[in-house]
């Protein structure tokens, strides 16, 4: 994985998430400790609804790490579903079975003991393997790529320098110059997006793009699953 | 031997032909006949007046008619076939080995004869020897053809013979047995079947055949045996039968299926067997695959240590035990060997060993079930044991290399077993009991005819000259070629196995002797009037009773009466000419050459065993009973009271008879006096100790084998496995304690665990 | 950034999640702890997705959102039956069936 | 790189098969329609819910067997979707264990009063995501495809509401499968993250090519398999079995044992034959030590059981044993892994039919005596001829006594795991042949109770069967005879090979 980052590297004059690394590991860690945090308060406390929060919190974070590395949709319906749907239907679900608040539930020394070795083994087999597969893998953002140019004129000065060099413009810095589609095309991605014009997208087209292509049959199948997962609930859950 | 291959690679060695006899060729009708009568007993039994059983003894009839005709057709084609008239079936593929031929790749049914020559020793014209196979495909999947039809050779058209006798002989006398029972057409039905399923075995083409046979043999015992199901000990025995030979069907899948692969991809009989004899499978594929058919002959065929359900499966009736021990089932082991002989001859290496598996295995077990047999009390039980043992002289025959010899006693043992099991059928319907010292007792005078069968065919049985016993019993004593005794040893020298051999020969005609005095001889013991039974049991006692008499005629020795060992005539060898293929399927055995002098003293051995007997039960035992007037079925103390009765009571009863028949010779030969005193002096104190110690130690062997080793060490390992499997299910089903969240502890531990153990190990 | 950063967070959010599986009584909170357990899934499949440098990872991620907004729906329906059916949702109770 | 199209090309609807896609689709379209007669007819719609349900499985086979008859393996979506024989066969077996099981419940859901039309339209979803699960060959719509297919199994395990067994039954079902499913899922994003890509075809030449000792490649195969060893009832995965089919309406545990246990297979299959081909070093030996731990653990613990359906289940539980057994050999060569895939056909074909027809039976006998415990069973042969020996055949097939149909389906795993030829195939086959001895223990224990008891309480009354499940019962029994007798009915459709084995 090294050497990819290497090869990535080499291709110069780019702007990658990487160059940011100080400031989004202190944001990562920031929101890794509050999830931690929150997610053994969640397992630990006795109150159900404060458990319901604690989850609130861990979903948020959640949401915020995938905006870190790029994913704004999945954060997005991170935040709509989990936060905005299922959390309400946790909050439904314990006040439907009126739960008593306050110390809902002893754990016995056993169980938490079962929990607790079964948790731990499998943190360390997990964490074991994680960091014999992983060690020192970095992860390269590159930029999303996506971009959407219409033919137009620049003016030298405004163009990078990078640009200039790349499509070999030559003349007075003040002249215009037509940069068309193919010339356009031609640019490596990375420079694509510093030409002035240019619209940038995030992934949301590809994710679109290959839900309806490549994972049609999925979605089709998901959509049966929710339908008839509502029909289920329904008739399991109403009064007869 | 080598010559013997030699000489069959001068020749041609496959032909084909489609011109085989009709019977031969369409030999399937014989089971497809009583599989018929059992279709039509099941659905119509009930509304004919006989219940079903004219069906099925109709069916077994022209089975048995069929049969006897393609016997005969087949004493023509064995001898008369000849190869050099074979027309080529040129539409058939040369460059396939024999027998691959008879997969029909178009589906038609074709009969191809297979032809191979062979020279005999003697340097004498060839004699091509041919198997008659007829098949089709039946389906094919990944390139294997899986055939179905008949491999007819002079072995299987003998046990066409043989099972459709003594099936149709059951079939009769079952008509009166189960008289008004309550599943009379439902236990006919199932004898049909039975019988069906043996001539299926025995006709069987490919292995997946044979294993189809074999199985329906076992489910039809299970249900026969566990007729009478009400009570729980006779669905207890069917239950044991059926699971024991569970186990070896294990052996036999496995066998079959190492063959399979070792053979190349193919369940046909013929070729397997003939790859194994020109040694195109590995020597270890072959020894495994003996081993697992081995423990598949081992519990189908009562061998020690899985004979424990044999004894059990007496719980079922009595004609269904006379068809079990005689004609089917148990056979079905012994028959199987002989099918793949090859692979055993090769797989364990019977040629050049002078030990291995299935010898000792039916070596022990002639020994072992010979001393069981001395301390039943159930008739049929002695007679179990008894079977055993004589199904260890078949196993022991074939481990020694004694092909023919193996299926000659097969064939001689089927009628005089047949006749023993029906005969204390009749006596056991007459006394509803099977306990010989409870209820029986002095049965000849009730019972004249199957007296007379039984002593027959216990004659017979214990191999007394000149009945059928005697001659294949020396057949495998000769087969083992144990102590310089046959001339040629091309099958190894079996001295262990000659000797076990003439241990058991002696063992049986004791016990028989003792079960024979202790049924018929003596006080009558049990209650009631019995009576003499019907015509329906007393003729096949009596047709049993003939062959078990004249059988043996069919393969005298060469060099007896007239001719030489080189050059047999007339009878002799005629049954081993008959079932021994001399072709490209078959190994080269060699055979050995009878030996008066063992014969001689083989007899002596044989006819001590029963004199002893003689000695300790009709004149001591009888005896002591006239003398006291009480019912008495043993020596109220044996060896280990006689000190103390040195000079008392016992020997004063004893010696008191005595005395008064050497006080009459004394008198009336006077001259004798001194002789009759040193004669008396030499009873008195050496015969009579060793007589008695011989009777009193075999008694006690047999007691303290059958209580120490087979009821408890045997029987206990076998029920104390299923214990202990049930013991540990009751463990495990603690882990499935209902709670969910330990299952789900257990389902991540067990993901965890198996994960780790796979990111260490791998 | 490093990879393991997120997946040893996600490791830790997994583990935590099958704690609380293994030890709370109340069945809402034992679903709750099954969302800790699918989110650190979610963690693991959007961080690949950065590192692979594809969307797949993104696509998983937003079905495994789906599946577990139904996961969700019918285990609170199970669990309000259990409710209706025994006065209870404590899971230690349900074991009527074993052996 | 694709990215740079993506700015000039507009989405297109990329090219789809429709007739690939036409036995999914068939059954969406039948599902809707039972859905609207729900809602447009209400309560009066009752009565054409179950023939409906019935007709839309039944004619779901059409689109397959002209299919079949085409003949031509069908690639969609990148690979994501492959309509190939082994394919057809899967959903062909789904949908018919699917028919049965309509004939099944349709007295006892109608007789019990249960929400009928849910119940059928909970069905065909369940056997949609079956019928979807046999052609994905993609991390993304197997896992859709397996949760379809369980989500609606929760519910129907569940089906009698006021029942707390079966309260039970669904809740320990629903818990053990989340939990499964999020091993599974862990397993699965690692996978993703090892090859960067879902589709399975293109995950077995990246995993084939790593060094032995790829760590993350050993967690992600184990955790994948634990989530469909638990679809199959492997132990130790297995817990959840013996209570839900004891708990859930007998028509679902019947479902439940046959179908959704074939679709665990169907996946796995999939996954071990085209994803992680080439690291038989890895799944050969799991498979190993899942077997011979199902088949020992399920046997053992059969042998104590007093109710029969939870007898089925550790019967069951023996069963996935015996199914994976093939599997823990099948990386040797090319050619034992088509003996492998065959073995495993063969099995979930033949075991379909009998299962099915060993719950046909329990539910018959239930009519009258209410109750599923073996000593119910006393005396059945007294007054229930027919039922007593319909059973004792699916029993002895289930034994594997020829020559009936499981005799076929335990020789066909025998064989393959003897065409490996190694120490440890031979190993497994003689744990496999210990254990049928140690399974015709307890068939035969019921067998005897059924023919030699006397009945409890002499209640002798005749049992009237719906004409329902005699249909079930015939279709079920002539199949079980059929295999056995004819093998070539199952042999030639498992005559099966994987798009894309080999990588």
């Amino acid at each position: 994985m090294s050497a990819a980052a290497l090869v990535l590297a080499e291709t110069g004059d780019r702007l990658t998430r990487a160059e940011f690394d100080i400031p989004e590991n202190v944001a990562f860690a920031i929101i890794a400790g509050l999830m931690l945090f929150s997610a053994v308060k969640m397992v630990t406390t006795s109150n159900v609804v404060h458990a319901a929060l604690y989850l609130v919190i861990v979903l948020a974070g959640v949401a915020a790490l995938f905006i870190l590395v790029g994913s704004d949709f999945v954060g997005a319906t991170q935040i709509l579903v989990y936060i905005g749907a299922i959390v309400v239907l946790f909050l439904f679900g314990i006040m439907l079975t009126r739960a008593r608040l306050g110390d809902d539930e002893t754990v016995e020394s056993e169980r938490r003991t079962m929990g607790v070795v079964v948790g731990l083994l499998l943190f360390v087999v997990m964490a074991f393997a994680l960091i014999d597969g992983y060690e020192n893998t970095e992860i390269v953002f590159s930029e999303p790529n996506p971009v959407a140019y219409e033919p137009q004129s620049h003016q030298i000065d405004d163009l990078p320098t990078p640009v200039v060099d790349a499509l070999g413009i030559v003349g007075p810095s003040s002249d215009e110059v037509l940069i068309d589609t193919p010339e356009f095309e031609s640019l490596p991605p990375e420079l694509q997006r510093r030409v002035p014009g240019a619209e940038v997208f995030g992934n949301n087209k590809e994710i679109a793009d290959s839900i309806f292509s490549q994972y049609i049959v999925a979605f089709e199948a998901v959509s049966v699953l929710l339908l008839a997962a509502l029909i289920g609930a329904v008739v399991v859950a109403r009064k007869e | 031997m080598s010559l013997l291959v030699l000489a069959a690679e001068s020749v041609p060695e496959v032909s084909f032909t489609r011109d085989a006899n009709w019977f031969l060729e369409n030999v399937w009708i014989v089971p497809l006949l009583p599989a018929l009568s059992f279709l039509g007993i099941l659905f119509f039994g009930k509304r004919l007046p006989r219940g079903g059983a004219e069906l099925g003894i109709a069916a077994l009839g022209l089975a048995f008619l069929f049969a006897v005709v393609a016997n005969i057709a087949w004493f023509d084609h064995r001898d008369n076939y000849d190869y050099r008239d074979a027309e080529p079936a040129t539409e058939l593929d040369h460059s396939a080995g024999v027998g691959d031929t008879v997969l029909d790749i178009d589906g038609e049914s074709d009969t191809v004869v297979l032809a191979a020559a062979e020279e005999s020793e003697g340097g004498e014209e060839a004699h091509p020897a041919v198997a008659v196979l007829k098949g089709r495909t039946w389906f094919e999947n990944g390139g294997v053809a899986f055939a179905v039809g008949t491999l007819l050779d002079g072995s299987s058209v003998m046990m066409l013979f043989v099972v459709t006798l003594i099936s149709l002989l059951v079939h009769v006398y079952s008509t009166d047995y189960v008289k008004g029972d309550v599943r009379f057409t439902h236990f006919f039905a199932f004898l049909s079947l039975f019988s069906s399923s043996m001539l299926f075995f025995v006709l069987s083409r490919s292995t997946i055949q044979l294993i189809t046979a074999w199985e329906l043999v076992g489910v039809c015992s299970f249900v026969l045996i566990g007729h009478w199901w009400e009570e729980k000990p006779n669905s207890d025995a069917a239950l044991k039968a059926f699971l024991t030979n569970r186990v070896g069907d294990i052996g036999l899948l496995v066998g079959m299926i190492i063959l399979f692969f070792a053979a190349g991809n193919t369940f046909d009989i013929v070729t397997i067997n003939e790859k194994a004899v020109a040694g195109e499978i590995s020597q270890t594929a072959l020894t495994w695959a003996a081993i697992s058919l081995t423990a598949a002959v081992m519990s189908k065929s009562g061998q020690f240590i899985l004979h424990t359900w044999l004894p059990d499966a007496m719980a079922g009736p009595t004609p269904v035990s006379a068809l079990i021990h005689a004609a089917t089932m148990v056979v079905a082991g012994v028959f199987m060997i002989a099918r793949l002989y090859p692979v055993f001859y090769e797989g364990f290496g019977i040629a050049d060993n002078s030990v291995n598996g299935l010898a000792v295995i039916g070596a022990v077990t002639v020994v072992f079930g010979g001393l069981l047999a001395f301390v039943q009390d159930d008739i049929k039980k002695v007679l179990a044991y008894s079977t055993v043992s004589q199904l260890g002289y078949m196993v022991l025959a074939l481990g020694v290399g004694a092909y023919t010899a193996a299926l000659f006693h097969l064939f001689t043992h089927a009628f005089f077993k047949a006749g023993l099991f029906l005969g204390s059928g009749s006596v056991a319907h007459s006394v509803h009991s099977f306990d010989m010292k409870k209820d029986m007792g002095g049965m000849r005078k009730f019972l004249p005819t199957p007296f007379i069968t039984f002593l027959i065919c216990s004659i017979s049985l214990a191999g007394v000259f000149p009945l059928a016993g005697f001659w294949s019993k020396d057949e495998i004593l000769v087969g083992t070629g144990g102590l310089g005794v046959g001339a040629d040893k091309a099958n190894g020298s079996y001295h262990l196995m000659l000797i076990m051999g003439l241990v058991g020969a002696a063992l049986t005609g004791a016990y028989m002797t003792r079960c024979i005095y202790l049924t018929f001889f003596g006080e009558f013991r049990g209650h009631g009037h019995p009576h003499e039974s019907g015509r329906a049991i007393t003729v096949p006692l009596i047709i049993l009773s003939v062959f078990a008499v004249g059988a043996g005629f069919l393969n005298l020795p060469p060099g007896f009466l007239a001719g030489s060992a080189e050059e047999p005539t007339g009878w002799q060898e005629r049954f081993g000419h008959f079932v021994e293929p001399a072709a490209a399927y078959f190994p080269p055995i060699g055979h050995a050459v009878p030996s008066w002098g063992l014969a001689i003293i083989a007899s002596i051995i044989g006819l001590a065993g029963p004199a002893v007997a003689y000695w300790y039960y009709f004149v001591k035992v009888d005896g002591l009973a006239k003398q006291t007037g009480e019912k008495l079925t043993e020596l109220p103390n044996g060896i280990t009271s006689r000190n103390a009765w040195a000079g008392a009571g016992h020997a004063v009863l004893v010696n008191k008879y005595y005395l008064d028949h050497l006080y009459n010779d004394v008198i009336v030969a006077g001259v004798k006096g001194p002789l009759a005193r040193v004669a008396y002096w030499f009873n008195q104190n050496v015969l009579d100790g060793v007589v008695d110690g011989a009777a009193d130690g075999a008694v006690r062997s047999g007691r303290f084998v059958y209580d120490n080793i087979d009821q408890k060490v045997v029987d206990g390992a076998v029920n104390g496995s299923g214990f202990l499997s049930s013991q540990s299910g009751q463990g495990l089903r603690r882990m499935q304690t209902g709670k969910v969240q330990q299952y789900a502890a257990l389902l991540f531990a067990g993901a965890t665990i198996l994960a780790g153990i796979f990111i260490v190990v791998i | 950034m490093m990879l393991n950063q997120f997946l040893l967070l996600a490791a830790a959010l997994f583990c935590i999640g099958v704690y609380g599986v293994l030890t709370r009584r109340n069945g809402v909170l034992v679903l709750m702890s099954v969302e800790l357990i699918l989110n650190a899934v979610n963690i693991n499949l959007v961080a690949f997705g950065a590192f692979r440098d594809n969307v797949m990872g993104d696509v998983f991620a937003v079905f495994v959102i789906a599946v577990a907004a139904a996961e969700v729906g019918v285990g609170l329906a199970l669990v309000l039956l259990m409710y209706r059916n025994r006065r209870s949702i404590d899971f230690t109770e349900v074991d009527a069936l074993k052996g | 790189m694709s990215a740079l199209l993506a700015q000039v090309v507009p989405f297109e609807r990329p090219p789809i098969d429709w007739h690939a896609v036409a036995p999914e689709l068939v059954l969406l379209g039948f599902g809707a329609l039972l859905t609207t007669i729900d809602v447009v007819l209400l309560e009066r719609g009752r009565k054409f819910t179950a023939p409906l349900a019935g007709v839309a499985l039944l004619a779901t086979m059409i689109p397959i067997i002209t299919l079949a008859v085409d003949g031509a393996d069908r690639t969609l979506f990148n690979g994501a979707y492959v309509v190939d024989n082994f394919a057809l066969i899967m959903k062909a077996v789904f949908l018919l264990s699917g028919y049965v099981v309509v004939l099944l419940s349709t007295n006892y859901i109608a007789e019990g009063d249960y929400w009928e039309n849910e119940y059928y339209g909970m069905l065909i979803s369940s056997i949609l995501g079956m019928v979807v699960m046999a052609s994905a060959r993609d991390l993304i719509t197997i896992f859709v495809a397996l949760e379809l297919l369980s989500i609606p199994a929760y519910l129907m395990a569940t089906w009698r509401k006021r029942d707390l067994k079966s309260n039970e039954a669904g809740l320990k079902y629903y818990l053990m499968g989340v939990f499964a499913s999020a091993v599974m899922l862990y397993g699965m994003s690692l996978l993703y993250g090892e090859s960067g890509t879902t589709i399975l075809a293109d995950i077995g030449p990246v995993l084939g090519a790593q060094a032995d000792s790829s760590t993350i490649t050993s967690l992600a195969i184990v955790f994948v398999v634990a989530g469909f060893a638990f679809k199959v009832s492997a132990v130790p995965f297995h817990t959840w079995a013996p209570d839900t089919y004891e708990g859930a309406p007998t028509p679902v545990t019947a479902f439940l044992a046959v179908a959704s246990k074939a679709a665990g297979f169907v996946a796995l299959v999939q996954l071990i034959f085209v994803g992680f081909w080439g690291r038989g070093d890895v799944y050969e030996p799991l498979m190993w030590v899942l077997a011979a731990a199902s088949m020992t653990v399920g046997n053992l613990i059969a042998l104590r059981q007093t109710n029969m359906v939870r007898l089925m289940a550790y019967s069951g539980i023996a069963s996935a044993g015996y199914i994976m057994a093939p599997l823990a050999v099948a990386g040797v060569s090319a050619d034992v892994a088509d003996e492998a895939l065959r073995a495993v056909v063969t099995y979930l074909v033949i075991y379909a039919a009998m299962n099915l027809g060993v719950f046909a039976v329990i539910m018959a006998v239930a009519r009258k005596t209410r109750s599923a415990e073996i000593t119910s069973y006393a005396g059945l042969f007294g007054y229930a001829p027919g039922l007593t020996i319909a059973m004792t055949v699916f029993l002895m097939s289930l034994a594997g006594i020829p020559p009936l149909g499981g005799w076929w389906a335990k020789f066909a795993v025998f064989k393959a795991l003897a065409s490996a030829n190694t120490a440890w195939g031979w190993a497994l086959a003689v744990v496999a042949a210990v254990n049928s001895v140690i399974a015709l223990y307890y068939y035969l224990s019921v067998l005897r109770t059924m023919w030699a008891d006397e009945a409890p309480d002499g209640d002798v009354a005749p049992i009237r069967v719906p004409a329902a499940l005699v249909t079930a019962l015939a279709l079920t029994g002539i199949a079980t005879l059929a295999f056995g007798v004819y093998p070539p009915l199952v042999n030639d459709v498992a005559d099966v090979s994987l798009l894309g084995v080999g990588g």
